[in-house]
């Protein structure tokens, strides 16, 4: 059994203190020692932002990847070797703003893998401008003025896309996140947990007093997250009250079962040398 | 029954047929079936295909060289042309050569090929290719089987070659269907035989006891090298001439035991592979000029987390959308150095079909020995013509997967460093799920370990430690090859697909008596600059060809060896380049 | 009181001062504050800033160099060491000159340079900072303005600049912030004047009737002169170190009346631009490599559809996310031939923020008049680094549109045509809302009206067509400049940012007797072949500097000129050249 | 006044016989005559596939770019010149492969865009093969097992997104389409409006008949736009039943009224020179 202290990497994280980003990497490695799972069996994929350097910090294998393209370098590692536990860690501007397009495929692609995005509602490696998830009006070095757009609701979108696991976490609960995100990797199918993540440094307004004013667990409001309807008003829900916890779940065999050539075990454990003749026969 | 006369005893004659219509009349398929034909008596084929850029009714057409000898290309006259519209009357008839001959359907066009070219001398072959189908009570898509069997009668070749593709084409799916296209190209045969009045072009024989070819494309090369290779994994984004990659690998998915994937986009089927082939499948793409564009990116985050990536860049006419279905060879200078920063790839542009074949291979050989992109230029012509090549030579094809650890081996490395810097550059390899690999794959740049680093130091250093790959790469990377005579009073240079043009107008101007050989280069970066000079040294004069406007491959060989052509000719028309203008061209220059 | 010593009577004479300490210090205010004070006081200034990619307690430091005369790049020895932390005096003393001074705060860093080093031949400073600030009851950060403050005592400055300065940045927000700072850094003066047991280092006094100098950044220089130059749409991505062009617009958005937007990647902030401009409003778009990565195939587009569009391509060490906050000069081969196909752009590279803000103006002039695109390349050197000059002189700046048609001229035209071949290649323009103008902007190859075609001649014709603006171009692109003696032994060939340090390397040559001269190049491509000629025939010997490891220009030179230079300088460890290593560097290489 | 007629292009359509995109054409011709447009105030932008040819076949202004952009492309016309009608051809690999994150964005947005998605849910330019909208099982040249992906649902991710005008129209009832188009370029804001688009070429599954079988319309079925619920409702119902019309209309400022250089009217409009002297205060 792995614990979560062992999970440390030498690494030192090198995010502001008081960042959110630190509770997340503590649950994520909580999940990972709760299921019990052998390190060298986990991959943590990521972009690129102050999120995308979770995986020097724990230790596991990882890939820090681009910047919005940690969901299909995840999918092919997982398509390439479906033994191994893949978790992607992604910031809001990574994952809804540039790798909106994977994002919306992986959904519906419903590959194995989990998705936990770092939700700051701002731009934090690059010090501070809008986000897809920056509310109307949030004021940036970019948008000095108030932003004149309306932030996207990734939870809608995941359910419109067919995901068939959506939740939201809070960095200000990692306990509750930690087991969000233990549910999300055992989830047969791809996972989403959008976190809310307070940037410290650069997003004065979503911090994490105005989080926890906000927030409420859906399993105390007796939420059923089979119940697709109800999902949708619930993944709606953003002001005054934001729900977090299991927003919808649902069933659908995952990519991984459908592809024919994962029905022999992992495509990387199958021999290279193939014949190559009989399909050399059909050119004559 | 029509004269036989066989015009020239020359092995190297060229019999060029051409079959044109609507795009739905079956053009491709019936180009498809004379190449096999033809490959079946023997005899070596080169097709190409014509088409524009919308799905039907736009004009289209195939064209089928057949020799005795080994025929490279196209070429610009047309002997037989088999006009199942009138467009291709209009369009095409002027490439016809004085001795050709024009067979069209007798009651379905209204215009006569002698009224609208008064000039015309080939022969005017008139053939009621609908009343035939009609009397078999076939679909009218058939036309285009009578007419290429009253196409073998009129240039006496046997019909049983014919016979046996069409049941091969046809037979597997349905039996029927396959007696039915025999049948009809039997009444188009019996028709020239029995009942036509013209002579017969007999320009070449089957030939007895040659070796069986392979008759296919340069894509189904690259696949089949890939499969040969050890491939695992394909993503790809629809593009032409790309596309028919992902058909191949799709259609052969179970059987190969591969998984493939159509993706959102190229950026996802590029970095989609890079996690496959991170997590230890031997992976490639395939794309064309706009999808490459998308994958540039990647194409960094592999070289920098140095993991293995075969790239296909089958070229079409740009800048942009270009002409999305058309030939040129003109994005080798983006290959080269797409992506910002400085990094060790292999940039390689197979010349035939056996090359892409054996040169795809190598690609993922190299990728995963030296740990790097490697870029495979194809183009249209390459991509999507039909040429005859011998069964590949399967022997010594060794996948080689370089500093890949076992378990074993990295259960006894001590301190395991993904990217330790080592003699020559390359790094033993763990993959996840190794007990004691565990490591980062970095885009940032890294230490040893993979941990970001930003110290000058570090920095040099590994910058240097990738860099160090280049020394046994460039040794052990081909030069180009000379074909012709060893010693000429002209040397032709080219690269990739020009090969095959520049072969037959050389043997052309061999023939009338020129002093000329031919260089051609595959492998053009890390160029091979010693084997270049050596070669290029004895060259007296020194031709270039390719198939873009600003000669991007002298570009390249001025950088490297501040040395350019003599001559250029360039052609950037959308269309390849055709043998005999070719020739003359050369020729011109050789003055 | 401590004891005034001019060291050096010099003019040339560079003080060079570093400010360090953990990010979130203050470190960029204090520099650019010390930047101004020194310009206000009629003194030259060249800065520069590192800093990790990490938001906090990454290391960071900040340069300011000053000079009575022109100072163009960085020192590598610092004459007054401001440490705000440990790791400042840890990392950076040994930097320090032997008459140097290090400044520290007494009662927060535990340790003490003299036992950290006991070499250290430069003076111990150590000032109360902390104690200072909660004295004056300011906030912790508030330890930087006092440093400052005590800085300008030691190097005998007058404090009123210092005053000044604070004022104007403070002030406009908050006149008791301002104060405040005024009061800390007044603090801090007054210890070093009463209390400190040290000696002054008197190496630049304030100049007299200097002209006012401005003190800004490439990109503020590139914003300006896109402002200058008529710019109405600028959309981007954020991405070091293009950033801060986004945020200087979004600042200004309303003041000069501009769309600005950030949009969900690049490729969108690419190709809205080209709708924008298409539309007919002046559009830039700036990033970095990834970036530039991800609007490659939207530059072919606007290639293809002579749309007129800037490309600002502020460079950092690759490949992929390599170092993102260092610097390097690695993308030049990338942008000469991003995207498919051959087609015509500029590729220009300003050497300091006056050609920065002259050459982006040009940059729009020549995309609306070629009606191509126009790559403009930066650096993080360039675009982030402060510097003194003279504010940009605006005469003569006229805004040109060529041949864009106004309504009444649309009128008079018979059978418009939008891809018209003309005698120059460029074609009228007309926009969407005139009357008359009606065309599709095409991405496929099309004849002259926009409607796509694939007939191979006028394929030909069209290639040629946009080819034909070469010509003009070439003509009026600006060859490279000359600086320093018009006859050495030695020419430095360098291009882009590295301007600056040679220039720097070649005065410290020049004055220690050496026979140099520096050529920089900032137009890149089309390549001012002629002019390049001229001034290198003259060239005895020839050096190029370079930051990046394959020599990118060099290669550049090869391809354009066959000629290479003599002797190479490269840097690739992320920072940019300091002076007398450069030159150390050249003079050897003049061996 | 402008007649449909008067809208014809000298260039001929090359789309095959038979192919829906020939009634979508002349619907939107049709729409532009009804609104009374003058042609040389409209611009159709388009990417790449058989859709995206449309521009070339309307005497309009017309931008024929590149794959997957149309969206950014018209955004950036309508921006810098608001007193354009700019309207949008995409292909469904176009505008939700492709080009799915711009769709997403240029949703949430709000550019006064009409998008007109021909969805033939296939590949036809690239000759037949698998798409975003490709039902699960569906065979291509690329699936020729049957896709194992869930086709995305355009509608619900539309709303999701906060699009304040989404419909849904059918080639084989043209003057139904030809309404929704000119609602669709009536309304202020992004408007979407997807369009089942038979490919009688390279789908022989989703045929004129097929849809035939399954379409009704929203109005006749007493559907209320306006009611968010219901819409989403009926944005995810697909198979037997397919609602076309009308399915989500709110209320929101486009983009245009809320960027603050545009209160002086068009961008292009705007005087070329301005004095910078007083930018470069700042520097001294
Ligand atoms: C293609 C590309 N564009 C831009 C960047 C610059 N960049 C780095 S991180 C980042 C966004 C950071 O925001 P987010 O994704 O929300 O992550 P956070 O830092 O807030 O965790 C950007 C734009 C990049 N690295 N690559
Ligand atoms: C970047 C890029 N990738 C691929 C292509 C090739 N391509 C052209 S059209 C098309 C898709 C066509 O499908 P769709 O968007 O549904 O349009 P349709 O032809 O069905 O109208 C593709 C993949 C391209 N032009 N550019
Ligand atoms: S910038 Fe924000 S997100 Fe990044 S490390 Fe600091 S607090 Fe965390
Ligand atoms: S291929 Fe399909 S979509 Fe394209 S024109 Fe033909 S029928 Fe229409
Ligand atoms: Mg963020
Ligand atoms: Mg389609």
């Amino acid at each position: 059994m792995t614990t979560p202290e062992e999970l440390r990497s030498t690494v030192i994280p090198d995010w502001c203190p008081g960042c959110g980003n630190h509770a997340i990497l503590m649950s994520v490695k909580g999940a990972i020692a709760d299921l019990g799972l052998d390190p060298k069996d986990v991959v943590l994929v990521s972009g690129i932002g102050c999120s995308a350097k979770t995986p020097h910090y724990v230790k596991t294998y990882g890939f820090h990847a681009i910047h919005g393209r940690a969901l299909p370098v995840a999918s092919g590692i997982r398509l390439a070797n479906h033994q191994l536990t893949v978790i992607a860690h992604c910031g809001d501007g990574d994952c809804y703003g540039i790798g909106m397009e994977h994002f919306i495929h992986a959904m519906r692609r419903n590959v194995n893998i989990t998705v936990l995005v770092h939700n700051n509602q701002i731009y934090g490696l690059t010090t501070g401008q809008t986000s897809p998830t920056s509310d109307f009006g949030f004021k940036t070095k970019s948008t000095p003025g108030g932003s004149i757009e309306r932030g996207v609701m990734p939870l809608i979108l995941a359910i419109g896309s067919g995901a068939t696991f959506v939740a939201r976490g809070f960095a200000g609960n990692p306990k509750h996140l930690r087991g969000l995100i233990a549910e999300g990797i055992t989830h047969k199918g791809a996972s989403l947990i959008d976190i809310l993540q307070p940037c410290v440094t650069f997003n004065h307004v979503n911090t994490f007093a105005w989080y926890r004013e906000r927030v409420y667990d859906l399993k105390d409001a007796g939420h059923d997250p089979t119940d697709r309807a109800r999902a949708m008003e619930k993944a709606l829900e953003w002001g005054d009250r934001i729900p977090t916890g299991v927003i919808y779940r649902t069933e659908r065999p995952p990519l991984d079962d459908l592809v024919p050539a994962l029905a022999q075990g992992p495509l990387v454990k199958q021999p290279l040398e193939r014949d190559i003749r009989p399909l050399m026969e059909r050119f004559y | 029954m029509p004269r036989a006369v066989k015009d020239v005893a020359d092995k190297r004659n060229v019999l060029s047929i051409m079959i044109g219509g609507e795009a739905g009349y079956g053009i491709m398929t019936s180009g498809e079936i004379l190449a096999r034909s033809f490959s079946r008596g023997g005899l070596h084929v080169h097709t190409d295909v014509e088409y524009p850029s919308l799905i039907r009714g736009g004009h289209n057409t195939y064209q089928v060289c057949v020799s005795e000898a080994e025929v490279w290309g196209l070429r610009e006259k047309v002997d037989v042309l088999i006009a199942l519209d009138d467009l291709t009357i209009r369009e095409h008839t002027r490439e016809l050569r004085p001795d050709g001959k024009v067979l069209f359907d007798l009651y379905e066009n209204p215009i006569d090929p002698k009224k609208e070219f008064p000039d015309l001398r080939a022969e005017v072959v008139p053939v009621p290719l609908s009343q035939i189908v009609k009397e078999k009570n076939g679909d009218k898509v058939m036309r285009n089987t009578v007419s290429i069997g009253a196409c073998m009668a009129l240039i006496d070749y046997d019909f049983s070659f014919l016979e046996d593709v069409i049941r091969s084409t046809f037979g597997k799916k349905d039996v029927e269907v396959g007696n039915a296209n025999v049948d009809a190209a039997k009444a188009g045969y019996d028709y020239i035989i029995d009942k036509a009045k013209c002579t017969v072009l007999k320009r070449v024989s089957r030939v007895g006891g040659a070796p069986r070819r392979m008759v296919l494309t340069g894509n189904d090369a690259i696949a089949l090298g890939a499969l040969q290779g050890g491939l695992r994994w394909y993503s790809a984004y629809p593009m032409t001439p790309a596309s028919s990659i992902l058909h191949f690998m799709a259609a052969n998915e179970k059987a190969t035991g591969i998984v493939v994937r159509q993706t959102e986009d190229e950026i996802a089927a590029g970095t989609m592979a890079i996690g496959a082939s991170y997590a230890g499948a031997r992976a490639m793409v395939a794309t064309s000029g706009g999808g490459f564009c998308l994958m540039v990116e990647g194409l960094g985050l592999a070289a920098m987390t140095e993991t293995p990536m075969v790239y296909v860049l089958a070229q079409r006419p740009g800048p942009s959308t270009g002409l999305a279905t058309r030939h040129e060879q003109g994005d080798l200078q983006f290959a080269l150095d797409a992506s910002q920063g400085d990094f060790v790839r292999v940039v390689l542009a197979p010349g035939d079909v056996d090359e892409a074949f054996h040169h795809t291979f190598n690609a993922l050989n190299l990728a995963d020995r030296y740990q790097i992109p490697v870029i495979v230029i194809s183009d249209r012509y390459l991509s999507e013509s039909l040429r005859t090549t011998l069964p590949f030579d399967l022997s010594g094809k060794k996948i080689d997967r370089g500093k890949l650890l076992t378990e074993e081996q990295l259960a006894e490395a001590f301190d395991y460093k993904r990217y330790e810097d080592t003699e020559d550059g390359v790094s033993p390899r763990a993959l996840p799920g190794m007990k004691g690999g565990l490591f980062v794959a970095n885009g940032d740049d890294h230490y040893e370990t993979g941990e970001s680093n930003e110290d000058p130091d570090v920095r040099k250093q590994m910058m240097d430690k990738r860099f160090k790959k280049l020394k046994a790469l460039t040794e052990e990377i081909p030069g180009p090859t000379l074909y012709g005579p060893p010693d000429a009073d002209a040397t032709i240079v080219t690269w990739g697909s020009c090969k095959g043009p520049c072969m037959d107008a050389m043997n052309i101007l061999l023939d009338k008596g020129r002093s000329v050989n031919l260089l051609h280069f595959i492998y053009l970066k890390p160029f091979p600059r010693k084997l270049a000079l050596e070669k290029l040294k004895k060259a007296r004069m020194t031709i270039g060809v390719e198939s873009n406007r600003t000669s991007q491959f002298d570009r390249l060989m001025r950088e490297e060896l501040k040395v350019s052509v003599d001559k250029k000719i360039r052609k950037y028309d959308g269309r390849p380049y055709f043998a005999e203008p070719l020739a003359n061209e050369i020729e011109e220059a050789m003055r």
